[in-house]
């Protein structure tokens, strides 16, 4: 499972990276191309409403989606280890607060809350803000999941013979807990990527992206506010929708390897 | 259940609302000068988006209504009271349609969209989850966790966009869009139903899908380590029946988490959901919340958004109370 | 001179469910009102035994310091450990050291097995070099009976049970502590290797003058092994005194109990045909929260008086019974167990 | 070779049994050629550390050994000719509980935590009831309540979840649904591993009485010589998944044969012993990795050079007593050439 889900994003990412060489991308720019065309030789993926050759649009736009997909994870993980890793071997009333404010955040809908954010701040949203936004909350579900590790972790026999053989909570906290976790915090921030590639692919779809970047989720917004769908142009939403899924499952499959790996109760019966 | 915890839960309820409702307050207030609603309205007017007649009444109800020319906090005051009684003011971009208004007819199409295809979703999620960890269960359904995860991994919106393609423009089965035919007297009579209904078939079917896959992967999970429990060993040493084993112990116990898990996932949900009434013009809540980005009705925007998040912890905090029903083990009163 | 280790007076409460919103609060006291002191210059070994939720592994934290009593102090050498500073902290890491249970659960599963006896030397400064650690390592292994080159570089689920206890008994050996406490050390190991281990802890007491206090439920061990012996029930200390005592003849109603539904190895002796008597605790909850003698719900010989906590009795120079029954005899000053198991090192 | 000693009339019939586990690593003969016969109306204890095989020979009984695992060969046939092991599903689900029964290891885990304790009885009384001869809902809990009766617990419990039972009220609910349709065989796994010393007494002496009161034959597996001693009228040792001594527990506990028994009794810690400590020499055995020829020689004290290549076979050597060891076909016959 691993193995396929790395492959899948491996091909993504090759795609973005390779894709320069061989395609123009200023043909992902409006007026760039005739519009309307099917996919053919000379547009393989087509042309959208605006003349955009789509195949130069993918190869600017999957880049950016898993940047923002990207950057959002990381920060949103890297606050996650923070305070899940306070909260869980600190325990007490840090835990309390933490855990309780992550519990209640997290029955508010987050992309209801991005809106709302991003439509205040509309104008002036680009890939790196649009990043910033889904981070702003990317981080609970990781404080949340790994404050419970850590939790079980702390109890275990081998953290009090820690403290016996003379190390301090830092120590204890990487010396014996890190190296255990590092499947789950791996499939934690997997999930946490996930998470933000697909808030973000919600709000642009919303039509509350980057107005000038051709990210995959903008590209969805503009087929669906010309209807791309009734006129017959399926290339223009099918394949962001191909690329989007195939980042997505990849994703998936990545995180439930990396679980497997954590959890050998799973393992077992898979 | 006891006193204290029934309080303590509503407070919790009512501090969400509060802090909702103050970052809807303070957020728009935070870049702009202290009057918002000419800002935007000058805004909104300069983009030609706003029937001219209507602003002189709007800024005027709206400077009588928050008293723009009292103390913030008066504002601020007024504005809870405002959002605890549901006045959600004008809609700014069709003055003068009421926020409430707006949100109160589009809510039945939303709830009626949402219950069904979640409950069908989690229903037939948590079987099928159930069943592919099941160790007696058929081979091919064991086979199915893959095929259910990638389901699982795509947003609804986008399974939305490849079934109306197939199943609606190809195929003909189902209207592309909207929530009864157009034209149509909306009564309640059999005829108005059934076509309700049979609008309703796509979208529900591309929440249904993703809801599917989710819940199977969760439930599969949980299943995998139910059947390794005691009880489900000595129940089979008793003699019972397969079907009773997989259903009244297996299948009820694995539940309990998810239950859990669909308070906790609900907000995603009705996320997802917004979504997929864009792409089908579903007149429900999500259309309504599309159409006020695209027109810059922050009034409309912001009383979508704080009736969502109302509305799920409304939700989640009935599910807390009905928990204890559903585990015993789980009980707010103290045991004597 | 200070006692090495000593308890004072300590108590537990565990409080339940509690949440930010949500859950009411429950008490639990898993341990009341405890004291026991540990002499560096006088090896002694100790069993402290009781059943399951009696509070003998929460006594075992507290004294380890790895978990903070509710009320009263644990001191090392006279100072409360949660106030020593540094240096006091590693010399009471040193002198006061543990064996768990579970032989697997103390191994990181990250790490060889090496990890668990390099990192004290290190963080000790047991050795200037690593050769001297090596052989420290490779001394102590061969102490406890095993061959270096057979379990040094391997993971713990490599070896069996009954070896990576012995290596934590090993460890203990590197350490030289002056006191060890035992916790249940041999509850999951196959009986056949029990004794092994059993006779490792013993060597380390005869030989090396290591102090024990060894926490069990299984009384057969711990007559096998220790001197004095310590019977809690419910968190509270029920009988004290030598072993040989307690066990051969119980006076503590709870005790007798205990003792007699032991099942000994001889056929036919009529342990199972034997009626006893069965007096059903209706309340559960009952015996941890009274306020009296936690015994008395089921107790033959519960008395009125039972409703008050009794105090120890000295029934004999070597042994105090917390029970009515014993009235007659002299209340032991200040619950200091130590007397009474001073009383029998004489 | 007759093993029925005495006018005992045989209940159940174990011949050749093998249960094997298929792992990464090659096949582990979990249970290993094991012959063995159970008398109606008897306590048979069957002793051995962990990974003899004892629970997986009862899991196999109830024909409830999963994959990896699988029953390889053998019969186990009842006093009506029925064989265990070759029952279809339906046929093997009649068995357990109506003929035989299973008194759980883990009691405190054992009972489904979202059902009260009557329900989880009476779904069990229903579900091996025939079509149409349901028993209505008042006649069901009359039957509960009678069971809880002769297993000394009170009505009320019926209306109580697992949470709120204290372990031994959970075993002995677990032993009221185990007799609730008086089956012939008992199988009890380690049934008290789990209580205190106190409780586990109460425990084993109900259900001493309602073995006696059944007349059933009562399987007690576990490693504490001591609950064997004074439970069983009949012992077998196990050792790496073969049977290696049977006898009377007078026999065994007073005159062992095989060496592993010997050192077995010898190791047991008791009240008149302070200070000495005599365990097993040697390491557990891989069933991986087994020794050739008999699987304890590379422990055992009395090896002799024919036991690294000869498998030993049960033999009887005193009545009523067999025990698996050439040292013994040594002294019955004349040494093979």
């Amino acid at each position: 499972m691993l193995a396929a889900g790395i492959c899948m994003i491996l091909l993504v990412v090759l795609f973005g990276a390779l894709g320069p060489i061989f395609v123009d991308t200023d043909k992902a720019q409006p007026l760039a191309t005739t519009p309307r065309q099917e996919p053919s030789w000379e547009h393989p993926f087509g042309t959208d409403d605006a003349g955009r050759d789509l195949l130069a649009v993918m190869i600017v736009g999957v880049p950016l989606t898993m940047r923002i997909g990207l950057l959002a994870g990381t920060v949103g993980m890297s606050l996650g280890v923070f305070l899940g890793f306070t909260s869980g071997y600190m325990g007490g009333k840090i835990d309390t607060a933490i855990r309780g404010t992550v519990d209640t955040l997290l029955t508010v809908p987050g992309l209801v809350v991005l809106v709302s954010i991003a439509s205040t701040i509309r104008e002036e949203i680009s890939v790196n803000i649009m990043a910033l936004v889904v981070a702003s909350l990317a981080w609970m579900w990781p404080t949340r999941t790994i404050r419970s590790q850590v939790l079980t972790m702390r109890e275990r026999a081998y953290v009090q013979m820690a403290k016996l053989n003379g190390m301090n909570n830092r120590e204890i906290i990487w010396k014996e807990l890190f190296p255990n976790l590092l499947p789950y915090l791996a499939a934690n921030f997997t999930n946490a990527v996930n998470w933000a590639i697909l808030s973000s692919v919600g709000l642009e779809a919303l039509g509350l992206g980057p107005q000038n970047d051709p990210t995959l989720g903008m590209t969805i917004y503009w087929a669906i506010t010309f209807s791309a769908l009734i006129r017959g142009m399926w290339w223009w939403w099918a394949i962001p929708i191909f690329f989007i899924a195939l980042i997505f499952v990849g994703l998936l499959l990545i995180a439930a390897g990396l679980d497997e790996l954590a959890n050998p109760k799973q393992r077992k019966a898979v | 259940m006891s006193w204290n915890y029934t309080v303590k839960r509503v407070a919790l309820f009512l501090i969400v609302v509060w802090a909702a409702a103050s970052v809807n307050f303070f957020v728009p207030r935070l870049g702009t000068g202290r009057d918002p609603i000419r800002e935007k309205l000058g805004q909104l007017a300069a983009s030609g988006g706003l029937r001219q007649d209507g602003i002189e009444a709007m800024v005027k109800a709206y400077q009588v209504k928050f008293g723009l020319d009292k103390p913030l906090y008066v504002q601020y005051l007024n504005f809870l009271g405002d959002t605890f009684t549901l006045d959600l003011g004008y809609s700014l971009a069709n003055y003068p349609a009421r926020v409430g208004q707006m949100i109160g007819n589009a809510i039945p199409w939303t709830i009626g969209l949402m219950l069904v295809s979640v409950l069908i979703g989690f229903a037939l999620g948590t079987l099928m989850g159930a069943l592919s960890a099941w160790p007696s269960a058929p081979r091919f359904v064991r086979n199915m966790a893959v095929p259910l995860m990638t389901l699982s991994a795509i947003p609804p919106y986008l399974l939305g966009l490849i079934v109306l393609y197939i199943l609606g423009l190809k195929l003909e089965l189902f209207p592309l869009s909207g929530g009864y035919s157009p034209g149509r007297l909306a009564i309640a009579s059999v005829d108005f139903y059934l076509d309700v209904l049979h609008h309703s078939v796509l979208p529900a079917l591309a929440i249904v899908m993703q809801q599917v896959g989710f819940w199977a992967l969760g439930m599969r999970g949980m299943m995998v380590t139910t059947s390794g429990e005691d009880y489900i060993t000595l129940a089979e040493a008793n003699g019972l029946r397969n079907r009773t084993i997989f259903f009244r112990f297996g299948l009820r116990n694995a539940m309990l988490p998810q239950l859990t898990a669909l308070g906790l996932s609900l907000a995603n949900v009705v996320a997802g959901q917004v979504i997929v009434e864009v792409i089908f013009a579903y007149p429900g809540i999500g259309t309504v919340l599309f159409q006020a980005i695209q027109a810059s009705d922050y009034t409309v925007i912001n009383g979508v958004v704080l009736i969502l998040i109302m509305s799920i912890g409304l939700v989640t905090m009935l599910m807390d109370f009905f928990y204890p029903l559903l585990d015993p083990r789980i009980s707010h009163t103290r045991q004597n | 001179m200070p006692p090495l280790l000593e308890a004072r007076n300590i108590r537990k409460v565990y409080h339940g469910g509690g949440q930010l919103f949500g859950g009411e609060v429950s008490e639990t006291v898993a341990c009341n009102d405890f004291s026991l002191s540990i002499d560096a210059d006088n090896p002694t070994f100790t069993t402290i035994a009781g059943e399951s939720g009696s509070g003998k592994t929460t006594i075992a934290r507290m004294l380890l310091g790895v978990l903070d009593p509710s009320g009263g102090e644990v001191l090392y050498q006279g100072q409360d450990v949660r106030d020593l500073k540094k240096d006091g902290q590693q010399r009471f890491r040193q002198d006061v050291q543990a064996i768990f249970q579970d032989p697997f659960e103390v191994y990181n599963p990250f790490y060889k097995i090496d990890h668990i006896l390099t990192t004290p030397i290190y963080k000790f400064g047991l050795a200037a070099s690593k050769t001297e650690a090596y052989e420290k390592i490779q001394e102590a292994l061969r102490t406890v009976g095993l061959r270096p080159e057979e379990t040094l570089g391997r993971y713990p689920h490599q070896l069996s049970g009954g070896q990576r206890q012995r290596i934590t008994i090993a460890r203990a050996l590197l350490l030289k502590p002056k006191l060890i406490i035992a916790d249940e050390p041999v509850s999951m190991v196959d009986a056949s290797l029990r004794a092994t281990i059993l006779a490792g802890l013993h060597t380390l007491y005869k030989d090396f003058g290591i102090s024990f206090i060894y926490i069990t439920h299984d009384l057969t061990t711990a007559y096998q092994v220790s001197e004095n012996i310590i019977i809690l029930f419910h968190g509270a200390v029920a009988e004290a005194g030598s072993t040989e005592k307690v066990i051969k003849d119980p006076q503590h109603p709870y005790t007798r109990e205990l003792i007699q539904s032991i099942p000994v190895p001889v056929p036919g002796s009529g342990w199972i045909e034997e009626d006893i008597e069965e007096k059903e605790v209706e309340d559960l909850d009952a015996e941890v929260h009274t306020s009296g003698c936690p015994y008395a719900l089921r107790c033959p010989a519960a008395m009125d008086k039972c409703q008050e906590p009794p105090p120890f009795f000295r029934t004999e120079g070597e042994r105090a019974v917390s029970c009515f029954l014993y009235e007659e005899s002299p209340v032991l000053q200040g619950n200091d167990l130590h007397e009474v198991f001073r009383e029998r090192d004489r | 070779m007759s093993v029925n000693g005495g006018n005992k009339e045989t209940l159940l019939d174990i011949r050749g049994m093998e249960v094997h586990f298929e792992t990464r690593r090659g096949i582990a003969r979990a249970v290993n050629e094991v012959d063995l016969t159970l008398y109606k109306g008897e306590r048979f204890g069957l002793v051995g550390e962990s990974g003899s095989g004892k629970t997986t020979l009862i899991l196999a009984l109830l024909r409830m050994i999963k994959t990896p695992g699988f029953i390889a060969a053998g019969s186990a046939t009842l006093d009506d000719g029925t064989d265990l092991l070759k029952l279809n599903r339906e046929e093997i689900r009649r068995v357990r509980l109506k003929r035989v029964a299973m008194v759980p290891q883990g009691a405190m885990n054992s009972l489904n935590p979202v059902m009260r304790i009557g329900d989880q009885l009476m779904l069990t009384i229903r579900e091996h009831a025939e079509d149409g001869e349901i028993p209505d809902k008042h006649t069901q809990l009359k039957q509960v309540e009678e069971l809880f009766y002769r297993v000394g617990l009170k009505p009320a419990v019926a209306r109580l979840y697992p949470h709120e039972l204290s372990g031994g009220m959970k075993q002995r609910a677990c032993i009221a649904q185990a007799i609730s349709l008086n089956p012939q065989l008992i199988l009890a796994d380690e049934p008290t591993s789990a209580l205190d010393v106190v409780v586990q007494r109460q425990i084993m002496q109900t259900l001493r009485k309602l073995q006696n009161e059944l007349d059933a034959t009562v399987l007690l597996v576990g490693h504490d010589m001591g609950l064997m001693a004074q439970f069983a009228e009949r012992v077998g040792i196990m050792y790496g998944g073969k049977l290696v001594e049977v006898g009377p527990v007078e026999d065994i506990f007073h005159n062992p044969q095989h060496p592993y028994t010997q050192l077995l009794i010898s190791s047991i810690p008791n009240f008149e012993i302070k200070g000495e400590f005599r365990g097993i020499p040697g390491v557990g055995l891989s069933l991986l990795d087994p020794p050739t020829g008999c699987l304890f020689h590379p422990r055992c004290p009395k090896a002799i050079d024919r036991c690294k290549s000869v498998e030993p076979q049960l033999k009887e050597v005193a009545a009523d007593q067999l025990v698996s060891c050439l040292l013994h076909e040594e002294d019955q016959h004349a040494p093979a050439s």
